[in-house]
């Protein structure tokens, strides 16, 4: 195993206390492993928390800050932090107004979420709604199983939450934007290689050099179906189709386009990966209103890429086009 | 026969040496079909339990239940925190403040730990969890205290359902959990829940001999 | 060789097409494979070009817009661009200040940008100025070598000046800003593996799973020396002793540190990393004035990290917080 | 004997198909001390020569050498683009608006291409450069012409001082180019730029011939 690490079980400590120096405007507690905005909580404001497993930089931490999350929970690498986590921070955040989990569809975070939200009840008087985003087509949705995986909509939702949160719309409010942003939002993955857990000490799944995964999440497991390693043009068509045929995104207004690297991908790759995209759309007569292009949601170092439609309407553009100021998302501030 | 505090208690430092020694394979099990991280969840979790108890022993049944409950929930995350975290609290609640607890008391609380985790997590027979090792195992020690068997006894027919469950997950296709997202590429594969589990009832069975 | 790219010969055009989908503010000269901020030449400003091979993403192109680059010439993966870029840029952004070129120390780099300087004296009245940036301590300086490599400086330097030009300074005295950041800025870099360049079709070096290498550049070539693996801890004193050797980084103003990605390491890592560097500072009685950590000069998918010193000033702070606006870099705009 | 327009022409298409057979070789030799780029670099070039060369055949060795080295300007970039470049600009001038070059004309023409790799890359001998196979090789071709040799034998005398100065590449430290960045870990591999400049001198002995 090569890594930038010391001992595989101080890697997310050690990652955070990186964070906290090298970022003024975010406070960290070390001992509960919560990365805030400095000026948590922000009075009248609905507080948003989310917070997942490590190893998908800068997803969440990198977008805690002034127009997206108010806190994140770290837990170990590819396992959803405990409970007591997210009721601290819930606490922290609550600037009257009540505070929204924003969780992604894995069975250990929705359970921990889950039981964080029981405390935070039973312990504090802080007002909590959960939303859990599902957008990943590669799973089957259906009653009888874990369903979809929250994925690259999980970024998309967090930024045009946190300024729907911004504008001072209470808890009811800022839960409904969430709820349609992922109820308009699809995503879809694949992998050119694995990723080793540190933990682990070895790449999760052995892949040949002449095959890639297709329908990964981002927790480095093995995808839907294992094929040969095929020209961009290819893989671009293999992501793209299954997201345009579970939603119609030929909406007026388009669609936010954001074509995500794994954490290994180079950008000059995602870059040619996006026009290939586009050129897809194109023809699927899909606008594309607004796009993101880089690795916000990732899975350690694997090589790979997924791609995520948003449907927009005036009200998403407005949302995602307001100011935001975190590590990972920045513009207009 | 009874199980006394000091057999609960070594009950539950025997489940986290075997997570510990297993611990890779454990997580060599979750690699296949899941994120690589079973094993060190757990052994983080156990590890955590046994210094808890290490530095302050329980005086009832309920409150070592409860630390190891409360402890699991606090370190582990993932499914199986809660789902151990869960399973412990609910037996702590069925075992109550006691420092013995006979045959039928424990196979009920072992039971209430099963419902917790069905509560929790919503799984049913079939779908390659550890529901599977460990529903049969409720039942077994049910069934043989039922025709009479010692505890030591029935925690060996439990702890040998408990196996046989959880072999019979390697065909399954998975429909909770992690593994589902791989369809029917998950069946093949020994469910890892499954299989720790199941070192929780040998160690039992180990325990309360 | 595992990629998300169609023919090895078409990466860098289709990745420029990518590019000029996924941002409307710039526009991309696909025959000259330039890419422009949308609105220059900006009259009465200095017009700042850089250029490089790909691969480096993303540098340049990610750099040009409002506060950085005016205009980046893109090469081959690994190539310099050609004089005939370089002169069609310097005309299409000089707004009647003159051009400055930065060049990062290379033979190749260098002799197209002087060969597109003749050019552009003779062929148009621009006036041009070149800096070239050789900030990599790894190489030894010296009159009789190609002396040493452009590496991070190059990010900072591009910001640092592009906020100078911006603040209506004359050519001249932007070329002094550049030159002033190039001599009070170090780096040193290493790798954990190597990278592929898509024409060649396979990794440009063999690097087993217990060695890396200490004193790499950013075209994936081999370091100065390979050592085995060792914890991030002293991977961090191997790059920051030799970058602390070669000039004093005490000033009472302290430095931006320059944690930076090489295309392959996760964010976790690099944040693992800015942790150890930090620690190291501050036990040299170093101050961190400003932090950047994350992936912005980079070889392709190479797994690995270099650290970039720079030493400040009050006007060097001023400039390095001023607005920005590009793909790569963007704060307060 | 004088070389003909035709045969010229010949050299520089001769040259272009042995880089490119070559391509992956050059590149392999620079992945070792360089960026593994020299093959494409110069075969990009090269390529682009010939199809300039296809639509519009040079009425003169002056317009001949000039297209070959704009066109590898204008394509290659890198260091063997400005080189190259350079180096056919200075035999066009030299050589000048004629349509045959006889023995010492041409001699004189390929010093002046050597002496525009000088001016322009600052290169001495020792630096483990293209300059390493060229300095000799065009030492040789003016002592054998003095000796009377004719063009063709007096380049293939130049042809195996050209492989004799790449073949002592590979000991030397480098000083110039992205070889220089390795150190001593340069030496012990033979120089991509001295390997593909001696094709350019064999190319020529075998146009010439
Ligand atoms: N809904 C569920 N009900 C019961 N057990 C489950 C459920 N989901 C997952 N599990 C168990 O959890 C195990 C995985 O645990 P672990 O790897 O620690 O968590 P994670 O899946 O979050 O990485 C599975 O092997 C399975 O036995
Ligand atoms: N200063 C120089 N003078 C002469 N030749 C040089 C010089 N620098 C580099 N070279 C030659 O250029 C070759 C490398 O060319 P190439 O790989 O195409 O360019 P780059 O080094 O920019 O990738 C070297 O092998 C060497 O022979
Ligand atoms: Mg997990
Ligand atoms: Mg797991
Ligand atoms: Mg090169
Ligand atoms: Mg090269």
């Amino acid at each position: 195993m090569k890594k930038l690490i010391n001992d595989p079980a101080d890697v997310v400590a050690e990652a955070l206390r990186g964070m906290d120096a090298a970022h003024p405007e975010l406070r960290v507690d070390h001992a509960n492993r919560i990365v805030y905005r400095a000026d948590a909580p922000v009075q009248g404001k609905v507080g948003l928390i989310s917070g997942g497993g490590s190893g998908h930089e800068p997803m969440h931490g990198g977008f805690v800050g002034p127009g997206m999350l108010d806190a994140a929970c770290a837990g170990e690498v590819f396992t959803s932090p405990v409970p007591d986590q997210m009721v601290e921070a819930t606490k922290n955040v609550d600037g009257g107004a009540g505070v929204l989990h924003i969780v992604k569809n894995y069975t250990g975070d929705v359970m921990n979420f889950e039981m964080a939200a029981e405390l935070a009840a039973a312990e504090t008087g802080v007002d909590v709604l959960s939303v859990v985003t599902d957008d990943d087509v590669a799973v089957q949705d259906s009653l009888y199983t874990a369903g979809r995986r929250g994925v690259g909509v999980t970024v998309l939702l967090e930024k045009i939450v946190g300024a729907a949160a911004d504008e001072g719309r209470d808890l009811a409010a800022v839960a409904a934007v969430a709820r349609k942003v992922n109820g308009q939002g699809r995503s879809m993955g694949m992998a050119l290689t694995s990723c080793t857990v540190p933990a682990a000490g070895q790449p999760t799944f052995d892949l040949p050099d002449d095959q890639m995964e297709i329908g990964i999440g981002i927790h480095g497991e093995p995808g839907r179906r294992r094929v040969p390693v095929a020209p961009a043009r290819e893989i671009a068509a293999m992501l793209v189709e299954p997201v345009l045929a579970d939603l119609d995104f030929t909406g007026p207004d388009g669609v936010i386009c954001f074509v995500n690297g794994m954490g290994g991908t180079p950008l000059l790759e995602l870059y040619l990966m996006y026009n290939e995209v586009a050129a897809l759309l194109d023809k699927a007569g899909v606008r594309i209103a607004r796009s993101l292009v880089g690795p916000y949601i990732t899975s350690l170092e694997m090589a790979g890429c997924s791609v995520t439609l948003l449907r927009c309407d005036d009200e998403l553009i407005r949302l995602w086009d307001a100011p935001v100021r975190t590590p990972g998302l920045r513009w207009g501030a | 026969m009874s199980a006394t505090l000091d057999q609960l208690t070594d009950w539950v430092r025997r489940f986290a040496a075997e997570v510990h020694e297993h611990r890779d394979e454990l997580t060599r099990l979750d690699a296949a079909i899941g994120d690589a991280d079973h094993g060190s969840n757990l052994d983080r979790g156990m590890t955590a339990v046994v210094a808890a108890l290490d530095a302050e022993p329980q005086p009832s049944a309920a409150a070592l239940f409860k630390k190891v409950g409360m402890t699991l929930v606090s370190t582990v995350g993932g499914a199986s925190g809660p789902l151990y975290g869960t399973l412990f609290l609910r037996v702590a609640t069925s075992a109550g403040e006691v420092t013995e607890l006979d045959g039928p008391a424990f196979a009920k609380a072992l039971r209430a730990g099963l419902e917790g985790v069905v509560a929790r997590g919503k799984a049913e027979a079939g779908d390659k969890t550890m529901y599977d090792a460990l529903s049969p195992a409720v039942d077994a020690l049910d069934a043989a205290l039922a025709d009479g068997d010692p505890l030591a006894e029935a925690l060996r027919a439990a702890a040998a359902a408990a196996a046989a469950g959880r072999d019979a997950t390697i065909p399954l296709v998975a429909r909770k959990g992690r593994a589902s997202y791989l369809g029917e590429r998950s069946a093949g594969h020994q469910d890892p829940g499954a299989t720790s589990v199941t070192m929780l009832v040998a160690a039992a069975a180990d325990a309360l001999a």
